[in-house]
């Protein structure tokens, strides 16, 4: 076979191809990775997660119009057009998967991290929930229902999780930490 | 497409990876610079056409799409793109790389660019449609039968199966159409659920499958129950 | 097994590429080696139990699967028998690769062999059974919706679809059971004849597609035609 | 990702690793190397082939009963345990594949040719054969039906190409040559 180039040569190849057609700026480029590395990431799903614990009002809107309840936290854009939430329960787990390429809920969570991009996760998931989870560091009790969401089309989940125990006198600043990326699509319980 | 892109349930990829505390965005700095020009240079040539990034990302050959990772397949259909669009001439970017490693080749002229004659109605994949949807929650449904050669949102594992209306969700553009930038052809989609036996048989975990459906993927069936 | 292996009907894999005459059977020198050491330890370390080694074929990551072509897959393949069978420390080979370049690096020891406590009942594939064919040429059948973890010969492209038989073949062991190293389990096998469009639907170029089918991957259904 | 090591290197060291165990042979890989180089080819489907056109009897035989017809000629061993003949006519053009691996008659064609195992190949010729048969430089009449073959067991398929016109003067020795590997699987015509 012939060599393959390596992805990091063909990136900054095409990269002064593209700007020497003046199709991309460098500095535009900078900016926009800045902010998917500094601004976007799973702390704005953390926000909308504390506020619903705590603001009963809010998880109820949250249910009724995940969309606009996030978008008013000021979290909107790319990928998060109609959003979901699923609720983690005593009985009932979900977890979120996009099969067909790696669809995931940008404006709340960031870009995707490894393992959901990772072809392990996006084939086997909707086999096998239960290994999977327990290979991730996730074993459910035998007595907790797994659902399982294929993200197919434009709609995005961000999974509630539940509220640690012994975390009633605390506010939404202290709660958003205790998120987790992890329990927000649903491999993690906290 | 029926291609290695539609995955769900396939084996041999091996176990899972432990999710690590803090990743950042992008392992190495080639990926935030191929995450970037893929964005913006798709904006630029197919209106953002989402729907054709992913179908490039699925044409790509077996190798192309695994060697590099998420990134490196984001490269590779960033570039599959380019080039049916005439921005890049074939061949462009390895050539690129040669030189920049020193070798004397002789680098091909820049195309005249072929944009699609294509524009997206509106921003985002949301539309309204004029009918009311056709399924209500609980409606029994089946799954098309079928073998696509060009964009498509049922997975393989979830054709001709039977499965239960669990939401009725917006409207969204078709991917099967728009992705080949032949019309929106907007339709109202459905969550529909599935059990796990249904879809894996008799010994599969017991779970519930819930997935993001096309009016058009469904037909419905007698019953409000699919097991 | 649901693997890339099986990729009938599969779409992405480019354009087939034509035939050249007088193509040797080895592109390269190390190919024959591969094809020649690959048959012969597999002699010795399953009896030359070759669903077992297409079985390990099957279980190859895709990478592993498509990067090196077929005595690339070969190789990998009888690697994973050979580390499974414990005559190979895991790691054995890319560490001598590493020593044989000069590096400094330690070799795992060689561990105490495991084979599989199994031989096969007699050479080859093709058994007697006791009983008659239960299918006559002529017969309709619909194929099973399976979804199997280990070897299986229905491919996917052909499970849940209508056939005919077209013909009786000599019974043959198992593959699913064979491959590993449960069992014989030898059954009938038919040929059976599909049409393209119960295979493709109704776009589908025409023509007839005959596999070599076991037993127990046949239901017999009322009729005498597929279509 | 971590290199990949060239299949030559591997190669090479796993033979050293399996000669310090006693598991092979070099010299004993060498022969059946040269087995498969020089002795075992569609040099032997072709004498069948034309042994087929000169003989009625034999075409008699080898319809009923490939695999002793083929055997009677010398041919036979792994991957020829039990052969059947396909017959091209006017009407039908038969083509062989195999989908799960790459499955192939050994005794009389030898090892695969590289097309045989290229994954374009077993994927898309059970799916559109016309196209692919014409891709490869065998475009079909459109009144010539096609019948495709998955060897997805253990039969082995030996196509029998319709003799070409102006050779009924010859004997097997002048037909032997003639004879293709593609046609003997169904991908060219003579």
């Amino acid at each position: 076979m012939t060599e393959r180039l390596s992805p990091a040569e063909r990136t900054a190849a095409l990269e002064s191809l593209l700007v020497e057609r003046e199709l991309v700026d460098p500095s535009v480029m900078d900016g926009f990775i800045g902010r998917y590395e500094r601004d976007v990431g799973p702390m704005n799903g953390a926000r909308v997660v504390a506020t619903a614990w705590t603001d009963p009002s809010y998880l109820e809107w949250l249910r009724k119009d995940a969309t606009a309840a996030i978008a008013d936290l000021g979290f909107s854009g790319p990928q998060g057009e109609h959003m979901v939430v699923l609720e983690q329960t005593d009985e009932v787990h979900h977890v979120v998967v996009c099969t067909l390429c790696s669809c995931y809920p940008w404006p709340v969570l960031g870009l995707p991290p490894s393992w959901y991009k990772d072809p392990a996760y996006r084939s086997r998931v909707v086999r096998e929930p239960r290994a999977v989870l327990a290979e991730m560091g996730c074993p459910l009790p035998d007595d907790v229902g797994i659902q399982v969401w294929d993200s197919s089309a434009e709609v995005r989940y961000l999974v509630v999780p539940q509220r640690p125990a012994g975390t009633e006198e605390l506010g939404v600043d202290e709660l958003a930490p205790l998120v987790t990326r992890d329990a927000m699509v649903g491999v993690a319980r906290l | 497409m029926d291609s290695i892109a539609d995955m769900g349930g396939v084996l041999g990829y091996g176990p899972a990876s432990r999710p690590m505390a803090d990743e950042p965005p992008f392992a190495e700095p080639w990926e935030g610079r191929a995450f970037a020009m893929t964005v913006l240079a798709m904006g630029r040539i197919s209106g953002r056409n989402l729907d054709a990034f992913r179908h490039a990302l699925e044409r790509l050959s077996p190798l192309d799409y695994l060697a590099d990772g998420y990134y490196g397949r984001w490269l590779n259909a960033a570039e599959l793109m380019l080039v049916e669009s005439a921005v890049l001439a074939p061949g462009a970017v390895d050539t690129r790389v040669r030189r920049d490693r020193g070798e004397d080749v002789a680098e091909p002229a820049f195309p005249e660019p072929r944009k699609p004659e294509y524009a997206p109605s509106a921003p985002g994949s949301l539309r309204e449609v004029a009918d009311p949807p056709r399924l209500a929650v609980g409606q029994a449904v089946v799954t098309a039968d079928v073998h696509p050669r060009g964009p498509s949102k049922l997975p393989a594992y979830l054709r001709r199966r039977r499965g239960t209306v669990t939401a009725v969700r917006p409207a969204h553009v078709l991917p099967d159409t728009h992705g080949v930038f032949v019309g929106e052809n907007p339709q109202q989609v459905y969550t529909v659920g599935f059990d796990s036996a249904e879809l894996w048989g008799p010994d599969a975990e017991p779970f519930r499958l819930h997935a993001d459906l096309f009016d058009s993927y469904l037909a419905a069936v007698t019953g409000t129950e699919d097991s």
